[in-house]
């Protein structure tokens, strides 16, 4: 921990950004210097380009640096996940290797997690990771790899050994992507974009030093990259634009890494189902008069209230230290999905007809039949509804668990071919 | 404006709860429903003297201790949770309301002190209990009689004065008489919900005292009142329903494994969990409302509807996930089904309040 | 098989009532000539009452007995499950013993299936049967008993055997219910009806001969059992009455037992949830010119419709000897429940606020307001939805069944206590 | 009335399915919906004068078959379940029925046998495809010239005459003219469901034919026609989603297990099955009763809203329980629920269809 005082703070990163922050630097070289400040992550460790600030001690900092309209260390896409798992579970060499050029934005990353085989059933993976030779040889399928076909490396889990349960023979590495074994597809959806990719490792390679966590210890790192996932509200966020009215080359370059980032998210506010569509449309094309439709709106608007209510309710309980199981996340997960579904339909009536149209003619410039062909996702993506279901009825409620098809050695579990 | 309960709010809900959970249990509420006046004049003595519960959000200038519609709300909804037999709602809520809200202050000084002790037991007539706006048709008051029917009020077998809202020439007023006045007819109801007692009043040609006068706006605020303290009482009984069936099913046993860990009943349980926090949330926000006089302006009508659905969705998995036996009069489960089955239509049905709430917000969008 | 023409057996039918039948008999003396006539049951064996008719043949009988307003043999209540189980699986000397004061209606039966700790899962009983000294001591618990209260014997299961897979070890039994071991005590439902019963068995007793099928087979005789109930609908009907103007001490003496056997059944016309009100109440009170409430009362209607059309459709590819599966029965049963239940959700809004009424002061005497308090057993007596829904998921579908935890010995498999 | 298909029906579904399902498996749709004109003239060439389904429904007197909506319910159906793409619907039956019903004997002689053989592509032209009850507002006639818009007419690109309903003066009239005569502008508009071409037509004065008057109560009865076919077109597509997906159930193991093991899934596949069940049976009853004359006025509409409703259900059940899988473009099940999505709107939205259910029942009631 650093004694420094929130005053003091103040002062060192205002002296240190007036001597050091320049608008007109390139984003790389800004990043440098920020970066070898220790200003970038404070609450890292001093070790690693921190200063073990608190979190109310870097809070200053960030305030600051937003008051300033510093542009800060790159931080989007999957590369977030990387670095923080890394950072608490990689040996210090990794750290050392990786975690600068993250911070830079000089290297870009890619989470390989799910698999064609194994989506609810992350644990059931069935990628398989050989050592020959002193290095990881690396056969399998990945999917939903987001930014995977501008990735330099990625965070991947794979099977090292089939002879035990499934959770025990996972390990995690560091893979490089731009190697012959590896090649990505981008992986079309329903509603036509491509926001994913699929990733094919055939006799792909891994270095021994890139294993993380030790063999067989995948799985306890993999629950460290995903718990920041949850925290950090899935990779799967906007991350917003250069804000107010700052001028210079580093906010040119800013904003072209922000817009690639984004590219691959621009219909996520679609499949939340545009609620705040739903009123100004059914005022304008009348259908706020129809009785039957009225229900329905007022249906959402209660689900929506409810939701947003029941997840400031369960914030306020966190972070008054209540020890009342508070299940935000899978409740706000489900909410989203049955709040999606309900704007869809509500959007399906406002539209009638002309619900059959798509494209830039169509309602909303097309963000309505966006809504209508992207609400299936949310129910799917980052956990289906039905593995909020288990998590709240079993964590929360604490109901009893399913009966269990799949201890015992992974060979012998029965899975997808 | 109030995000969430303080200290002492909760604190108070530990009084209130300790109370009914020791005054109402369901064997005493078995007792009570199947009385004719139906609640048990000593526990309310207690409740009303001893915790106070009466007098909550009274000002203090009537007797009262000055608190208002959310810890009103936490006591209904300790009373929704335990079914709680006994004249609070109509006496407390419906006739203190409508008092607070529009009798002059010499009818407030004279009354609510009275109504706070728990000496005097009131009840508010209306001749329509499904929409504000269609109150004052059949009850109408000239030259200071009253005449015409109420076929639903709460507990008038039980009260002593009237408080009434009748149509006059133009607009309404609030009067007030004693139930044993000449022209006043009281008859039980044989109510689906024997916990809560129901009379029809009518008054023929009755000798009234005018109190005071509404508008409709007022009314419409009244109802409010009444709503959200209402939609506190559902979401006690609807969490106590969820709470009891999920218990249920961790110990009731069905091809060798406990029910609860049937993948079916498990989804549905978290399905209902969810319903159950948000209409909780939206009940509690409704309260916060009231009390800032800030907030939404359709958000009682918002909690009724949610806090109605919610509790008859709970009512009724309730009693499929106990099987045969949630169908028994033995146990308990019905007696909490048929409150929310009553209250789901009492001051007006969820698909009512949905579309008031299209209504108020189409009003001031 | 027997070889009468239809014209014959008309012939012969006629004949006979015209020698035997007397509308100033007794009914139980008419049925005793009835039955040795071999009038009452020609689908029987000739050995047994009957004439080995064929199912046509026994129409046409039934057909002249109704046409000439015939009272026929006891019919009510549990009696014909246990009839025609023992017709099916007993020995010779049980069904001379039990047969035919069934049919002549002297012996009145009840059937002793559920237990409090086995609904959904009937075989999951627990009740005890010892062979003590050549006699069956009984110990335990039965629910759901319909007219166990006048009942002289009951169908019983118990468990004989608790050290092999619980289907193994249960045995069917003939048990008296006059004696001092059996204690019937009335159920009180949620509405206020009392149509069932509990029976208590402390050392109850039944002898070593009126065991049926063996030990240890008793789950194949109940099988049997049940197969009739759901072919005969539930023993839960309702029987009618008299039907057209007859006169004489017989149509007295059959009123007088219909009513008494359909007392238990008059709420269940409600927890149907009487559609057939809907449309009158919604007219006279106006309801209907709600617009809300003008589509859940389509929805109703095309439930309803949905469903009778289902299920004639199904009635006609069964005999039409379709080999594709139809699911009849459980899919009725679950369109009953979803039925009821938008029934009653439309009763409550055509009600609004006078739902909170009962008693005959109240819309329709009342009904109404036991449609809402009774709706509730649709979806659990007789098997409850989720009962239903697996059954039609796995036998219909073809879904693959659930991981079983009640597998091995009955004594090991966890249960209620 | 027909309560059930004739040995005779069943054999003709077989000859229908198996013709689609060799000439539109789902490589072909998808080949042919990012095409422009969207359907095979090969195959809808053999399925006009090999397999002669075009000409199913039309009395023989104009180069029809003389069958009736039942055999034209089977096609429809067949067509549902393997999405085929091409004019069928537009041409034979939207246009079809539209002349049958209301044409003079001269134009049914000289524009049914064309359509019958397919050489001549029809369709239909309806100013607004919400509710028969709005049609004929934005299109007029006056004195032989037609003006107005169409904002969604269904295969107009591909059709050479237009059969439109037009307002007059007083009334409305069935109204004939050439695609590409003068006047009229077709433009293509982007479809959600990309396997139904749509397009906006619009009128400058464009000079037209007069082939019949119009009643509104013949307006609701091509409507009512016109949903029943579209009804069997939808329970078709239900079905393969059921079976689809409770297949995919079956061969898909998470967990050790395959999915289809897990209560939930099985739960709402059992309830998805039922709903089908009814859809289905109301709408072969809808295609009876029209072909009878008999039944239920406002059966059509029953079809088409159960029929909606659960063809929407199916697909959001097919895509959720395939988890991500479904959400691709590679997988097929987004073309049926895009289908879904797009039929659930054309003609009347389900709640459209059950006001207009309780509006046929009470003026006969």
């Amino acid at each position: 921990m650093n004694e420094m005082s929130l005053d003091d703070i103040t002062g060192e990163v205002n002296a240190w950004l007036d001597e050091n922050w320049d608008p007109n630097l390139s984003l790389e070289d800004w990043r440098r210097i920020l970066v070898d400040g220790g200003w970038a992550t404070p609450h890292w460790p001093s070790q690693f380009f921190g200063r073990d600030f608190t979190l109310e001690q870097s809070a200053v900092v960030a305030r600051i640096f937003n008051e300033r309209g510093v542009v800060p260390v790159a931080q989007t896409g999957p590369r977030r996940l990387a670095a923080e798992t890394i950072l608490a579970m990689g040996n210090d060499d990794q750290k050392s290797r990786y975690l600068r050029p993250i911070l830079t934005g000089e290297h870009s990353w890619c989470q390989l997690f799910s698999e064609p085989g194994s989506g609810s059933d992350l644990a059931g993976l069935s990628t398989k990771a050989q050592l020959v030779d002193g290095r990881w040889i690396i056969n399998g399928q990945k999917v939903w790899n987001t930014s995977a076909h501008h990735a330099d490396y990625g965070i991947l889990v794979a099977r090292t050994d089939w002879d035990v349960p499934k959770h025990q023979g996972i390990s995690f590495f560091l893979i490089h992507m731009h190697q012959p074994g590896v090649e990505v597809r981008p992986l079309k959806q329903m509603n036509g974009h491509a926001s994913f990719n699929e990733v094919f490792m055939t006799d792909a390679v891994v270095a021994a030093e890139d294993l993380v966590g030790g063999e067989g210890n995948g799985w306890a790192v993999a629950k460290t990259t995903l718990s920041y996932e949850r925290r950090l509200g899935g990779v799967g966020r906007s991350f917003g634009g250069v804000q107010g009215d700052w001028r210079g080359r580093v906010y040119q370059e800013y904003e072209k890494e922000l817009t690639i980032a984004n590219e691959p998210y621009t219909w996520y506010p679609q499949r939340q189902g545009r609620v705040d569509l739903v009123l100004p449309r059914a005022r304008e094309t009348g259908a706020i008069q129809d009785p039957a439709t009225r229900q329905e709106i007022a249906r959402l608007i209660c689900m929506q209230k409810g939701a947003s209510l029941a997840s400031a309710a369960a914030e306020a309980k966190r972070k008054s230290g209540s020890n009342e199981l508070v299940p935000a996340g899978s409740i706000g997960k489900l909410a989203a999905s049955v709040i999606a579904r309900q704007a869809a339909h509500v959007h399906t009536l406002i539209s009638s007809a002309d619900a059959m149209r798509s494209g830039p003619d169509s309602a909303e410039n097309g963000l309505v039949a966006e809504v209508l062909i992207s609400v299936p996702a949310i129910s799917i993506a980052g956990g289906t509804d039905e593995i909020q279901r288990n998590i709240i009825s079993e964590r929360v409620l604490t109901m009893p668990k399913e009966m269990r098809a799949d201890t015992g050695p992974f060979r012998d579990i029965k899975r997808n071919e | 404006m109030q995000t969430e309960y303080t200290e002492d709010q909760e604190a108070f809900r530990e009084v209130v709860s300790r109370f009914l959970s020791d005054k109402s249990q369901p064997a005493m509420v078995r007792e009570l429903m199947e009385s004719e006046e139906g609640f048990d004049s000593q526990v309310w003595q207690q409740l009303c003297s001893e915790v106070g519960l009466s007098a909550t959000h009274f000002p203090e200038a009537y007797g009262g201790f000055g608190f208002g519609p959310v810890e009103l709300g936490i006591i209904a909804e300790e009373m929704g949770r335990y079914i709680y037999c006994g004249p609070f709602f109509a006496s407390c809520v419906m006739a203190g309301y409508a008092l607070l809200a529009s009798a002059s202050e010499e009818a407030k000084a004279s009354l609510l002190p009275e109504i706070a002790t728990g000496s005097t037991i009131a009840t508010l007539v209306l001749d329509n209990l499904n929409s504000p706006a269609l109150v004052g048709e059949s009850l109408t008051a000239r030259e200071g009689r009253l005449s015409g029917n109420a076929p639903l009020v709460v507990d008038a077998q039980n009260a002593s004065t009237l408080i009434v809202i009748a149509g006059e020439a133009s607009g309404l007023g609030l009067y007030c008489l004693a139930t044993d006045a000449t022209g006043v007819q009281i008859a039980a109801v044989e109510a689906l919900d024997s916990t809560r007692k129901l009379a029809s009043v009518s008054f023929a040609n009755a000798d009234v005292r005018k109190i005071g006068d509404i508008s409709r706006n007022t009314l419409e605020q009244i109802w409010d009142y009444l709503c959200v303290a209402l939609a506190h009482e559902m979401i006690g009984g609807a969490q106590h329903l969820l709470e009891s069936t999920v218990d249920y099913t961790k110990v009731r046993y069905q091809f060798g494994r406990p029910i609860g860990s049937f993948q079916s009943l498990k989804h549905r349980c978290a399905d209902l969990l969810m319903e159950v926090e948000f209409a909780k949330a939206v009940t509690h926000h409704a309260a916060f409302c009231l009390a800032a006089g800030d907030g939404e302006p359709y958000v009682a009508s918002m909690a009724k509807a949610m806090a109605a659905d919610t509790y008859m969705k709970a009512a009724k998995e309730a009693i499929q996930m106990r099987g045969g036996i949630g169908f028994t009069w033995e146990e308990d489960t019905h007696l909490w089904y048929k409150r929310a089955k009553s209250s789901e239509v009492f001051l007006g049905t969820p698909a009512m309040h949905r579309e008031r709430m299209m209504s108020l917000m189409e009003e001031t969008a």
